[in-house]
């Protein structure tokens, strides 16, 4: 829970983008195990279409960044039996959108591994990947699929919010002998931050962070719509009094920081770019009204995509992807 | 019956405006995208234009096609009109999907064309499914699938070729060789010679022709749809390309060098069939000029189109999802039209 | 909403078990539409592994029912081309746990093609498969990932929980020009009861069922915990008035109907076999946190999957399928 | 070295001793299931057995396998016991899954098997990262994938394979072609006369063996693992084979008739490897009274075993879902302790 520190306390900082952050958790990582190793489309020469693994290949040869043809079904899966057979990849899939390909090999062989085999499997594996609408990509490539994974038996599903979550997150789910995904939000990578620099910084999975307090009204928000609710909450500093959380990890999740917080402020806004429907708002409303059922002064609200694909023209995009403004309204609608 | 008849002189005249449209739009579209005018994901087709000119004029308006995300210079072979084509690039309401698709997934259902595809390996199966209907309906009539050489690794593509080549679909795989999946070279990619040895686990004739050679592409594309229209299953064609642009604009292109590319710019396709119909008596320099004079102007048109076309508004936003409605978004979207849900992003 | 009859009202109804309400709906359909075809694993000469499809094959024929190679990306990606291009495809995955070999096509091709065509696409294919443990199938033939597709925009999903609603809904599923996903709890196939014989009866996408009207609490249940609440109802009369409903449509959802209900109880429990966290039970939660906050006496019970996949030996899978003893702790919760 | 050194004789005779053994176990899962002692799918192996034992013979203990739905031959073959195996298909705490498995998932990491797979065709794409490990290990190991006739449809095995081949990955494609997928023959799913062309899209060797001849199919994947070890990648073998029992206990076999069966098993395997090591003279008749009374024993004791084990109690449902456990679970767990949930179903 977000009241202790992350482990060990992070005194040495750096300011870094996420981009940077991920890409100095991998270099932490892969300089700690030699068994960590990264494979996906382009990641290796190329460095990555969004820049992340830029550099690697350079300083660890092919072997350990790995160009895979582009068979998601095939390197996925392969990560799953090298995972169980002794090795801890990192698997990029290019864009969320395209875990459908491997869609198999995530639910019956990555997820189930461990369970089926009473145990008897590790699965350290962590798949990285892209998600969020907002760059004119269109719906093929704007999806944030998470909740899938936040739902499906025997996976981990981080969303960090900031970098230092990115960094932080990023290596507890490579040292992690649990299949975690990683979900990256397109639009953050140039977004940056103070970021701890001991490689033995980590942060927790099952833990959010209270990244703002306030006594109004929680918002609990991942990704993106995190730094969108922290300058909403600057703005209306004096007016209302907003807690923001990033909530970092979907599965598990961390319902003892949800509640403490609605103890205090009696409101919520859940902030999140899924699709609203059966997305990740939904478990958050339930968490709530299970276990604060007479701390909840209104009814939660909900921020997310309006249950439509991402469309192409800015103008449609625009609309349906939510920002700080939807954060806005929905506060005024609790308060 | 076919698209175009590359067997009259008219024929292969129109062969070649089409791939000058290609071309020009194209370049035009880099232009846009480079003023910031596009936003997103745009892949050119310039140095491929000969494969879907000489694979879509052997087609039948029936037939229908699945692209790939390079695909303007298969919507521009098929017929497809270039400033419904440039309107959607420019996310306008009068481009082929409303604004809501973009370079990526331009498409024409009435013209058969079911779209480009943003997905890797997606439109084989698609267009198994479309051949199946061709077959069901029992009309002479094919469906023909772009892909790409690194598309060739997705299994999506294995299944549907299997499928095709067991209920003898009348199909057509074609391969566009680029030599590049983005920045991977299609040898670290593939482990064979030539992508057509692909056929061999089908029991499906396979081809490698030149995809520089718009009449190579054309002749094996009409072989396979007489094939395929005479029950005889489908086709597996590779054709041999190369793209001159990034993979898309903007690519870096840390992967080869300029003389990689002027080396296949030797062999240009339009430069080539040009000079076949010059030498041939066929076309004379100033009508190649009043070609070229034309098409510049159809697509000059087509951006000046594109550019005053309207903008959708955010409530279309809502339209679309579903041929019968539900009350989901319609919720959402009176939420807008009663508190300006949305607005502008910050 | 549940107030309205069916339609036509269903007057003239014949005794017969799901398996046989899911094949005279198949029948009606291709009599009815010469471009309704079916096609899946086995479904022909073999008649379905659960017999769903026996006779069929040899009524239509082999262009009619058509039995696949093992291609799961395959088939459901040329149905989606089928549908797109003029026919009118159902299409049999055996098992649900097998729709992630047809993640992308669903994803990305089925679900989002009309609305990325600016609306252009018809889309009118049905996907049924089955789901649910209980069997001893362990964890690769025992799953309930119906959330996913509820969730995922631009997909319709329904759980019918009767011989009624099966029929009705496949039939409305058939006719629509929507993807709709149609869910088979295996359990069920045995279960029988009244169907309308009408065959232009069809029960509406988008609608819940009041099977048993009660006044001290709301049982939301789906599939086959629709039968196992109206036991449980029953067995409870007299001490607590258990309102009990069909869910029958996931994706839309009818909250009017389950708002109706709440008002006038006051308490819900949310019965269904998907993994708790995230699961379908949440979206209901949050609708009526949303719309009802005022008239929730008490916190929403959530009867599902405890977040584990369904293991083989039977008194694991018997701990965690849920069944009619955990609706009746869950209604003791709230009452 | 390898698991059976079919060189000599009394590896052969180790060989004929675990082809009666995967027998015996499939008849009697049979029986137990027929009986319902068993929940449940069963799929059986009998007929198939040269298949495994022929494969698994020719593999170091430290190699890899990947399984199918039909996978107790392979078990048996790479050494399992047959105790654990019938306790884990009877559900018991004893067994290999410690009863959250049961005959579709029995797995042995410790052995290097990594499990039978419910999933047709998911076997592959683990191979290829189990034989990754080998090679980023730098071992002389590597991962052989059993999948069925019908698997070859499927996807994932193309991106396999084609990964394996690009990478060269020690690895061995094991093609069990019984002629069937459940209820539909090689012939309706596939185009190819022999499964073994699917490895000319790969350009790697392709085989077909006769696989009911233990010996042949030794010897292919010898020579395939000889291949792999030196770094040349992977090996794709076809085993010609048949399934005497239905596709899964209780399957009405609607697709095939009595004496289609018992063609095939005119060339029994086991028979016909029996006559051979008499024929040679190394073994004589009562020694395989012998053997066979041996066999009949283990399995008997094995049943024994597996009945006698305990079942595993409700609370252990909640455990092995995480390495690092999840507070949701460990809050399920609880809610059971405190309120008995679940409990007796009705
Ligand atoms: C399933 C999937 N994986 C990855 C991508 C990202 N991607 C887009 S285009 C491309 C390269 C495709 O190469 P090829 O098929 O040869 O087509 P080309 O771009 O050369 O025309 C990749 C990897 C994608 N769109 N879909
Ligand atoms: C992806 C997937 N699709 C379908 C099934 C159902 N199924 C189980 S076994 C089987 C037939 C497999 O045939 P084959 O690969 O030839 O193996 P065999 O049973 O003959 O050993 C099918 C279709 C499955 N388990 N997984
Ligand atoms: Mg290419
Ligand atoms: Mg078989």
């Amino acid at each position: 829970m977000s009241t202790q520190p992350d482990t060990p306390s992070a005194d040495s900082t750096e300011s870094m983008t996420v981009r940077e952050a991920i890409r100095a958790a991998l270099r932490e990582e892969m300089d700690r195990d030699e068994d960590v190793f990264v494979m996906g489309e382009d990641v290796g020469n190329y460095g990555g279409v969004f820049e992340v693994t830029d550099g690697l290949y350079e300083e660890y040869g092919d072997e350990r960044v790995r160009d895979t043809p582009i068979s998601e079904a095939g390197f996925v899966g392969a990560g799953v039996g090298a995972a169980a057979s002794g090795t801890r990849p990192v698997v990029e899939v290019m864009f969320s959108d395209f875990l459908g390909v491997a869609g198999e090999q995530i639910m019956n062989q990555m997820a189930k591994m461990r369970y089926m085999f009473g145990g008897k499997a590790e699965m350290p594996i962590t798949v990285r990947t892209t998600e969020g609408g907002g760059m004119g990509a269109a719906s093929q490539h704007s999806g944030t699929p998470h909740t899938w994974f936040a739902h499906f038996p025997g996976l981990k599903a981080v969303t960090p919010g900031t970098p230092k979550a990115a960094k932080g997150l990023l290596k507890s789910a490579i040292r992690s002998n649990d299949p975690v995904f990683f979900f990256e939000n397109k639009l953050m990578y140039e977004q940056d931050g103070e970021v701890p620099t001991d490689p033995s910084y980590t942060a927790p999975i099952g833990e959010a962070a209270v990244e703002r307090e306030g006594s109004d009204v929680t918002v609990v928000a991942t990704q993106r719509l995190v730094g969108e609710s922290l300058s909403v909450a600057d703005d209306l500093a004096g007016e209302v009094d907003v807690e923001v959380v990033d909530l970092r990890s979907l599965y598990p999740l961390d319902t003892e920081t949800l509640a403490d917080s609605i103890r205090k402020t009696g409101r919520m806004v859940i902030a999140d770019e899924s699709p609203v429907s059966y997305g990740v708002h939904a478990e958050v409303v339930s968490r709530m009204v299970e276990d604060e059922f007479f701390s909840l002064d209104a009814p939660l609200q909900r921020v997310g995509v309006p249950d439509t694909h991402v469309p192409f023209s800015t103008p449609l995009e625009d609309e349906v992807v939510p920002d700080g403004d939807d954060v806005r309204s929905a506060i005024h609608q609790v308060v | 019956m076919t698209l175009i008849s590359m067997k009259d002189s008219d024929g292969r005249e129109e062969a070649l405006r089409r791939m000058l449209l290609i071309r020009e739009f194209d370049s035009t579209a880099g232009d846009l995208f480079a003023d910031g005018d596009i936003p997103g994901f745009v892949h050119l087709y310039i140095g491929e234009e000969a494969v879907a000119v000489g694979a879509c004029a052997a087609l039948d308006e029936e037939d229908f096609i699945t692209s790939t995300h390079r695909g303007h210079g298969h919507c521009i072979a098929k017929g497809l009109d270039p400033r419904r084509m440039m309107a959607e690039l420019l996310g306008k309401r009068d481009g082929y999907c409303n604004g809501k698709g973009g370079s990526m997934h331009i498409a024409d259902v009435d013209a058969n064309m079911l779209g480009a595809n943003g997905i890797v390996g997606a439109g084989p199966p698609l267009a198994a499914g479309a051949a199946l209907t061709c077959q069901y309906h029992d009309e002479d009539r094919v469906a023909l699938a772009f892909l790409g050489d690194g598309a060739v690794a997705q299994g999506q593509i294995h299944e549907a070729i299997n499928l095709a080549a067991t209920w003898d679909l009348p199909a057509v795989f074609l391969v566009e060789n680029n030599h590049f999946g983005e920045g991977t070279p299609v040898e670290e990619q593939h482990n064979v010679e030539n992508l057509s040895e692909t056929a061999e686990s089908y029991n499906i004739p396979g081809f490698t022709v030149d995809g520089m050679d718009v009449t190579a592409v054309n002749e094996a594309v009409e072989e396979a749809r007489k094939r395929a229209i005479a029950g005889d299953g489908p086709t597996f064609i590779e054709a041999e390309t190369y793209r001159y642009r990034g993979h898309f604009e903007g690519d870096p292109q840390p992967y080869r060098t300029e003389e990689d590319v002027e080396r296949w710019q030797q062999r240009d396709p339009i430069d080539a069939f040009t000079e076949q119909l010059i030498d041939r008596g066929e076309l004379a320099e100033s009508e190649l000029d009043d070609l070229r004079a034309e098409v510049e102007a159809e697509i000059e048109e087509a951006v000046e189109f594109a550019r005053e076309a309207d903008e959708p508004t955010p409530e279309e936003a809502y339209d679309d999802m579903f041929g019968e409605p539900v009350p989901e978004i319609e919720r959402f979207a009176n939420a807008l039209r009663t508190d300006g849900r949305g607005g502008d992003p910050q």
